[in-house]
């Protein structure tokens, strides 16, 4: 329900005419919540831009996957290309968007997502390089973990993925943006107040002019 | 120029402690059958570099499961448990390095230099201080060049002189290990004569590879893993 | 995502004193008619960087005799006496690069790094001791990319989200001018629908494409040059 | 006539099998003095593997040019390439043997063959990383200069293209290999004694066990 939530209005993030990466895990189901005629290219950094919704059985290629390891398609004037290229890609900015989840992100934009050190540290993978280059890093995470506490934070713990790289937050609970004066809170869940809100997050919340449900 | 052989005579190449580069991004570009008769051959002591491990029970994880390697440089193996329990228990060395970087340290060896510039990483734990140099102006880090002895990867297609195509998603790091590598491996259901491959189309040109394997690729490996499409 | 615009929009994006990437190894790749549109509006104080100047009278040859360049950054320049004049009589300055280095420093830009550690010319005059460093034991030279505002140049085929082919040898420099200019303005004659080019085949996708130009490609720049095929 | 012979020679050189690359100029002509049936793969570094003779009007493509400018033809199993690829591949030592011209080689096997300083200095070209990186250099050249000077020297005066770097010297008098002892005289052209071959060479010369004609 919550993580519904974060992707029914992570959709409208995604403008016609972006190129935008979409991480592991929670971001790429973003796809099946995009209109059918949002036109947006899709990298997926083993090598290919354009891609599609998930395959089905009857249109999977062996050959043809996701960096998550999902079969795929893609749409027309797509490309594949070799990991070089794709980093290069990335690297030079010519995404507009990355949209990744977080274990930590904190009121400067930093943002902790590739290793818990002594419980979780399976390699970097493509983060370090989408957080640091990519213009726009949109997280969408659960506003706090399963024990309850805020991964909105004044300071990152965890070691970081990239530093000062996030431009907006969306949780179950509010969407925040990352300003240089801090971080502004912009919308509230539909059914929660802001209080509610502030008292779950961390981070110091600045109340953005009009703040809205989502 | 022609470089067709028979698999065994080509695994055979490979001694024990060797550097070998592994081709694929999750199983596109893995070879398969390659790993299938350096398992059967036994080499050991192996330093393996591949984006990932494979997952638990298929392609390079049935090596370091097997007990063969010495050590792994990936990226990511966070579809590999198994692999990661061994890393954890201390059994495997793995050596992590960013995506891109991985690939562009062996594209820069692929390349003949010595290493590259960059600022990736360079604040992070990932980053020794020894490795930064003031330079115009600013810190940058040094990355140097990963070179290998060997590389095996697939080839959707392949001439006899070793023109290679991939397909799909099959290319990702192979092309460059073509170019890192001493001596490549490529493994190729579709083997071809030279001239049926358009010289435009060419993904990798023949002076990069040294053996081409004509496989069967009909085992499972080479199949739709399940729960990885939409129902 | 469509580039696809008029050529006239496309070169009035370049102001005075811009850095331009031309493609082209000869004429093969060179953007003639993209060249014969800013030659017709003008713009002054440019730094070419081109592998060679093309001939007498075609190509970049016309930029630099219509006194609209300032400098050339290039590699060999041998086929055109008028511009080695040039040089000599001090009208324009150049700056020579090994090939493979020349290559080497745009593709090292279009990675996003900021140079490279090579032995080419280390010993020789072409190296300035300065840009020397001992490393891991040994003498480097450290290359630093080379970025420009423009890359101009031929592609074969083109889809209007910019998806690029070439042909044959046509290729040479335009993929790595891609990934290291910021904007990037190609001419086609074949322009095609998105989907029209087979996803494995793209030789530089289109997120390294700002602007795709529709040419004619029926002048004499084009077609073959006497005295340059067996009789 | 002496370019002739220079070039009938130099195609002894070349065996079934080798990756080749023919310098702008003389060493581009030899293609014309292999057997047809030699399996050779021969690189030119505008971005080529498998280039063959100069095409006709008929058969010539404008976008297929060598690195001299020729329209060419190509062989079954060749491949285009990048300039980035061109030299990797170069630079990787993945060919068997440069044939390039010379202004100057001396008995140390330095070359220069690139830059007279005040005079001729139209670039470097892809000479310097041939040289340097190809694991053998032919050089084809007369063995004097139009002023009867000879090109053969004991040590190279103009700008070196690589040091130490040419395996063996082709020329319209001789055949000389370089080896760690010095320069090696293995050949003479017919016609020719070798204390003539001496005389018009500046670099110490030492006498094969058997020098033979050519």
């Amino acid at each position: 329900m919550s993580l519904e939530r974060i992707l029914k209005r992570a959709a409208h993030e995604i403008t016609d005419g972006q190129t935008i990466n979409l991480g592991i895990g929670v971001p790429t189901m973003l796809v099946n919540y995009l209109p059918a005629d949002r036109d947006v290219m899709i990298h997926s950094e083993n090598g290919v831009l354009g891609a599609g919704r998930k395959a089905s059985v009857a249109t999977a290629d062996p050959a043809l996957i996701d960096a998550g390891g999902s079969y795929i398609t893609t749409r027309p004037g797509g490309a594949f290309f070799d990991s070089a290229v794709s980093f290069a890609m990335i690297r030079r900015a010519k995404l507009d968007m990355s949209v990744m989840g977080a274990f930590e992100v904190d009121q400067e934009g930093n943002l902790a997502n590739w290793k818990i050190p002594g419980k979780f540290s399976p390699g970097i993978g493509g983060a370090m390089e989408l957080a640091q280059k990519t213009k726009n890093i949109l997280i969408l995470c659960t506003h706090q973990d399963k024990h309850g506490n805020s991964k909105i934070l004044k300071k990152c713990t965890l070691p970081l993925t990239a530093e000062k790289c996030v431009s907006r937050i969306i949780t179950d609970m509010a969407v925040m943006d990352v300003t240089k004066d801090g971080l502004v809170l912009k919308e509230i869940a539909e059914g929660l107040t802001i209080e509610q809100v502030v008292q779950a997050t961390d981070a110091d919340l600045i109340l953005g002019e009009e703040v809205r449900s989502f | 120029m022609d470089k067709h052989t028979v698999i065994e005579e080509a695994i055979a190449l490979i001694p024990n402690g060797a550097d070998i580069m592994i081709g694929g991004f999750g199983s596109p570009g893995t070879p398969f059958t390659l790993i299938e008769e350096l398992l059967r051959q036994g080499q050991t002591d192996l330093t393996l570099i591949k984006n990932d491990a494979n997952e638990t029970g298929i392609g390079i994880s049935r090596l370091i499961e097997n007990g063969q390697v010495k050590k792994l440089i990936t990226t990511h193996i966070g579809l590999n448990k198994k692999v990661v329990d061994l890393m954890n228990d201390g059994s495997l060395e793995v050596s992590f390095f960013p995506q891109g970087i991985l690939a562009e340290k062996i594209r820069t060896a692929g390349a003949g230099s010595f290493g590259f510039l960059t600022d990736i990483g360079l604040h992070s734990e990932i980053t020794d201080k020894k490795d930064i140099i003031d330079w115009q102006g600013k810190q940058v880090k040094i990355e140097p060049a990963l070179y290998a002895n060997f590389a095996l990867f697939h080839a959707g297609r392949a001439d006899t002189f070793g023109n290679l195509t991939y397909r799909a998603t099959a290319m990702n790091f192979c092309p460059l290990m073509a170019m890192a590598a001493e001596t490549v491996i490529v493994e190729t259901p579709n083997l071809v004569t030279p001239g049926s491959i358009a010289p435009e189309t060419v993904h990798t040109p023949s002076a990069f590879v040294s053996k081409v394997v004509k496989i069967d690729a009909s085992g499972p490996e080479y199949d739709l893993m399940e729960g990885r499409y939409e129902p």
